[in-house]
């Protein structure tokens, strides 16, 4: 049987940080309403820095403690109270969502400023708003220990998010966020649904609580069955991907570099979370070879469809939906280890390195992209000639995160696919490597495309049409950086990634 | 005991009936108003189940306030009735209505397999609720035990906020959003719209006092005074403000900040954030639930009063 | 005197009822809009205040008996308001529908 | 057969007839309104999972009580957004359809799951 994460539920010493964690960046909003215009973005930017310096503290303590980091709120013990956890994948994650969403912040200050003496607007407002409440139920969704406050974070989210797809207004992209709208809400009330199902059967909706009582019965694969369909419904899985190109690509850049790179993680961790902490000993092979399929399907659709676009932002976007499925084929990877009695370590830590560098090297890509449509005034991916010369450092970043999308050493997206086809090996699901390798051969004729075409010399007597501010290109370039160096992590010395999590290291299917 | 069944069967037929006309009637007003009452039936079946608390806020939120915004809705989108003719094809409907039957069957199931010694936290919930200092086990739950939630729950009513007014156009920014109605100030609306708040304003603070010890709280009785308050402007007799009043945006943000002050405070004096000195917990749950009463009564008004459509008078 | 009291709430509520039938029918069998208004405001209001007449000795007296009364005051000044609004836009040729 | 268990069951009916109501309506208004009764099926369920819990003198269980009194809350501002971008897109081109006219190409009412 399973056994529970971590077996005593009392506030551990770095407890604190992660209530803060939580309410800083919605205080942060909260305030930037309350004084608008320039002073929103003022407020927003500091409570960036705050946060970051929060999740970093976080980090430590849970390295420093070597075991989950919990907190439990108003001193009520689960089932009745509700607990904050944070293991080692919590914690990876939090850091790469800060990292990226300072990234972002920094990039938008162009985008979204108002200079002093402007009256308050509505698109530079709502940004920094949503920007904070984007951060602060990311933050729920990783560190949350209780199923319930889950679909809250996850409703969080959706709000957030869904504003930001038609913040220019125009009909097309408000079409498509009522489109995600849809998708989002009947994704959370499936995931609700079965939540509430756990709570008839199970009686309490603490993740670790559950975990010790949940048992094979049809009542937990309903649940099971409900609770991820939802949630792909959220991470725009293949069959349900419809809504998510026009949305990522109707957006303003920043906008759709919180989107595609920050707001899938959060449902596809939730995902993550009831699949190996709460379903641990329900899941079956056959519903992981299912999940793993889909997210071969979304592979290969997502990179041939993205072949086919003409305007960049759509290709990027359909490149999101292509590499959506990368994430989704660790769930056969770890489960086929766990039913062979090996440690399943190996597929989870490639599959969240793999979150983490796509996060990384799509924000970057999304934001090169808002850079080029400033430079060219289009995005058609035909003529993108003499942006080498205008944007050398934009071309990089965008050649550095294509290289990390492709999985070429020593980028964090190879040791992912390291990792996975490995697993994939020692399990003999040899199929899933071949659909890796595919995804990595198309993934690299599109990146190609474009890099040769910014290549090309200008047309003579050629000139930008608008100067890029340089520490924008600075951002971008730094942040590819981040996901091409992100191999490193193997240098690193104890496994983060698996601190405070006893289950996944021996669970044993009966 | 067959009398009490004969009337829940009786009722669950008639929801089942009403939602399926809801779902299948051509005109999309009339499944509007099918709707509302598919949600004042609810209330009915809420009562049954012997949840008070959750009936009340089923009429006003389910049935009120989301039926306004409906019958808002359906109404002025009643002109573009004609051109979406196009209903799916055959395949879709077929798809569609075997994957409704699997995942009714599949629920029918478990609920009919729930285990019998029911899991429950009542128990825990009574034997904890004297350190609570509130008597209601509901309002015990949403302010003590789980107050978390309750915060996340006034912060995605505010991003929503967020969210309805960042559709307005950049021309209205900072203007009022107003309630599409012609009505004249000297017709029967507004003499209904003088007659009733100072009742319903009665009625809505009772609700909210109440909800400390007996079925009622924060959420209905907000729900209440938004509804009084959007009659009143309904009938043309008042104006909502600009949304770049800064009392507006004050009182907004009033809730949810005073929630949190209150929850640190418990880190000091009580150990842990979001807990309560014992002795003094009633006192800070009802300065809690007053921060949060013009929150929500505010924020829910101005949701269903939509984006802001008009420059303020200079 | 209990009993009687008894047999008066359920005649007075079974004519409540009828009422209500006779409403429905109305609403249902009446050709057009200020018809069926007038059918609907008479006799539904009529039948709630038979049925609160009815149920007014099963209540004990102070808070239950007036909220019984309030409920049907509230009927009768909703009902008076929108039947109202609805006339004048049936007069006014407001609803194409029919 | 008593009280909870019939809801429960008109609860997972009522599911059934949202997700339809969801997927075949082609107006995006009905599929707001096909999301709010699915919504409330699953306030139903969790009422249903609250009676059965009724102990110690409680006429249900708490905690789901509460937790449902947040359901509604949050599933009345999703219908709130919901309305409100409808009603910008009306204002925008008068077509209120979820098929874009960008690509007809795309399924005209492209349900969530065919």
């Amino acid at each position: 049987m399973p056994h529970s994460l971590s077996s005593q539920d009392v506030t551990t010493p770095g407890g604190l940080l992660l209530v803060l964690a939580i309410l800083i960046p919605f205080v942060g909003m909260l305030i930037g309403f309350v004084f608008g215009g320039g002073k929103a973005q003022r407020v927003a930017l500091a409570t960036l820095a705050a946060g970051l310096a929060i999740v970093i503290a976080i980090a430590h303590a849970l390295v420093q403690s070597g075991d989950a980091v919990i907190y439990i709120l108003g001193g009520w013990k689960p089932p009745l109270g509700v607990a904050l956890r944070a293991d080692g994948l919590s914690v990876v994650m939090l850091v790469a969502i800060a990292v990226v969403i300072c990234g972002i912040g920094v990039y938008a200050r162009a985008d979204f400023g108002t200079p002093s003496g402007v009256k308050e607007a509505r698109a530079p407002l709502t940004f920094w708003l949503l920007l904070l409440a984007v951060w602060g139920s990311l933050n729920l969704v990783f560190v949350s220990g209780d199923l319930f406050t889950l679909y809250v974070a996850l409703e969080l989210l959706t709000f957030a998010a869904v504003p930001l797809v038609s913040l220019d207004g125009r009909s097309e992209t408000v079409r498509s966020a009522l489109r995600y709208l849809l998708y989002a809400l009947l994704g959370s009330v499936l995931y609700l649904l079965g939540a509430v199902l756990l709570y008839g059967v199970y009686g309490t909706l603490d993740i670790p609580l559950l975990a010790i009582r949940v048992r094979p019965e049809p009542a937990a694969w309903a649940a099971l069955a409900l609770m991820i369909s939802g949630l792909l419904a959220k991470t725009a899985l293949f069959p349900l991907h419809l809504w998510l190109p026009p949305a990522h690509a109707g957006a303003p850049a920043a906008a759709s570099a919180v989107l595609s790179g920050l707001v899938i993680k959060g449902s596809w961790f939730l995902a993550v979370r009831i699949w190996f902490d709460v379903f641990a000993g329900v899941v079956t092979l056959p519903s992981a070879q299912m999940l793993g399929g889909l997210g071969a399907a979304a592979i290969l659709v997502g990179n041939v469809v993205a072949l086919r676009q003409t305007r960049l932002k759509l290709l990027i976007a359909y490149s999101t939906v292509a590499q959506i499925g990368y994430l989704f084929l660790m769930f056969p990877l770890a489960t086929g280890l766990s039913s062979a009695g090996l440690d399943s370590v190996v597929s989870v830590n490639g599959g969240m390195l793999q979150a983490i560098s796509h996060a990384m090297a799509k924000a970057a890509m999304f934001m090169a992209a808002g850079l080029v449509y400033a430079t060219l005034g289009h995005d058609r991916v035909a003529d993108l000639r003499g942006l080498a010369s205008a944007l050398p450092m934009t071309v990089l970043a965008f050649a550095l995160a294509g290289a990390s999308l492709i999985g070429l050493p020593p980028s964090g997206g190879f040791l992912a696919k390291w990792l996975l086809i490995s697993a994939a090996i020692t399990t003999l699901q040899w199929w899933w490597a071949l659909v890796m390798l595919a995804g990595g051969l198309l993934t690299s004729v599109y990146v190609f495309i474009v890099v040769v075409r910014t290549l090309a010399p200008a047309h003579e007597g050629w000139k930008p049409k608008s100067p890029v501010p340089r520490y924008q290109q600075a951002v971008v370039l730094a942040l590819a950086l981040c996901s091409f160096l992100l191999g490193a992590a193997v240098l690193c010395p104890v496994d983060v990634m698996q601190i405070g999590r006893t289950v996944s290291r021996n669970t044993l299917l009966p | 005991m067959t009398l009490a069944l004969a009337v829940d069967i009786g009722l669950a037929l008639l929801i089942l009936a009403m939602a399926a006309w809801t779902i299948a009637v051509r005109d999309t007003f009339a499944s509007v108003i099918g709707f509302v009452t598919y949600g004042l039936l609810l209330t009915l079946v809420w009562v049954r189940l012997a949840l008070p608390d959750v009936a009340l806020t089923e009429a006003a939120m389910g049935g009120g306030l989301t039926g306004a915004l409906l019958i808002g809705a359906a109404a002025r989108l009643r002109r573009t009735e004609a051109t979406v003719r196009e209903r799916p094809g055959v395949l879709t409907r077929t798809l569609a209505a075997v994957l409704s039957a699997t995942v009714t069957a599949a629920l029918s199931f478990c609920v009919l397999n729930l285990p019998d010694p029911a899991p429950t936290l009542a128990p825990a919930a009574a034997a904890k609720l004297g350190s609570t200092g509130v008597g209601n086990p509901v309002t015990a739950v949403l302010l003590a035990y789980r107050s978390m939630d309750t915060l996340l729950e006034a912060i995605v009513v505010l991003i929503a906020l967020f969210g309805v007014w960042s559709l307005a156009h950049d021309r209205f920014w900072g203007g009022c959003p107003q309630l599409r109605t012609h009505a004249d100030s000297e017709g029967i609306l507004a003499y209904f719209a003088r007659i009733l708040p100072p009742i319903g304003i009665i009625v809505g603070v009772y609700i909210f006092w109440i909800g400390a010890d007996f079925p009622g709280g924060k959420f209905q009785g907000a729900t209440i005074l938004a509804a009084m308050w959007l009659l009143v402007i309904g009938a043309g007799l008042a104006y909502l403000p600009p949304i770049s009043r800064i009392w507006l945006r004050i009182l907004l943000v009033a809730g949810p900040l005073v929630f949190i002050v209150i929850g640190f405070a418990g880190l000091v004096t009580a150990g842990a954030v979001f807990a309560y000195p014992d002795g003094f917990a009633k006192p800070l749950i009802l300065a809690i639930e007053i921060a949060l009463m013009p929150t929500l009564v505010l924020a829910l008004a101005l949701l269903v009063a939509g984006a802001p459509q008009r420059m303020p008078p200079q | 005197m209990k009993i009687a009291l008894d047999i008066f709430t359920i005649f007075s509520v079974m004519a409540g009822a009828f009422f209500f039938l006779a409403g429905t029918v109305g609403l249902l069998r009446f050709p057009d809009p200020l018809t069926r208004l007038h059918a609907l405001t008479k006799a539904d209001n009529l039948g709630l205040g038979l049925v609160v007449l009815g149920l007014l000795p099963q209540t004990h007296w102070p808070l239950d008996t007036i909220k019984l009364i309030a409920i049907w005051l509230f009927a009768l000044l909703a009902g008076a308001t929108v039947g109202q609004l609805m006339a004048c836009t049936a007069r006014r040729g407001g609803g194409q529908r029919k | 057969m008593n009280g909870p268990t019939l809801f429960g069951l008109c609860a997972a009916a009522l599911i059934g007839f949202g997700l339809y109501g969801l997927i075949v309506n082609p107006q995006p208004l009905r599929k707001i309104i096909g999301f709010n009764i699915i919504g409330s099926g699953v306030f139903l369920l969790f009422g249903t999972i609250a009676r059965r819990g009724a102990a110690v003198g409680m006429g249900g269980d708490p905690v789901p009580q509460a937790l449902l009194i947040t359901g509604i809350v949050v599933a009345f501002s999703a219908t709130a957004l919901a309305v409100a971008l409808l009603l910008r897109l009306f204002d925008e081109g008068g077509v209120v359809t979820l098929a874009s006219e960008a690509s007809p190409t795309e399924a005209k009412a492209d349900p969530p799951d065919a």
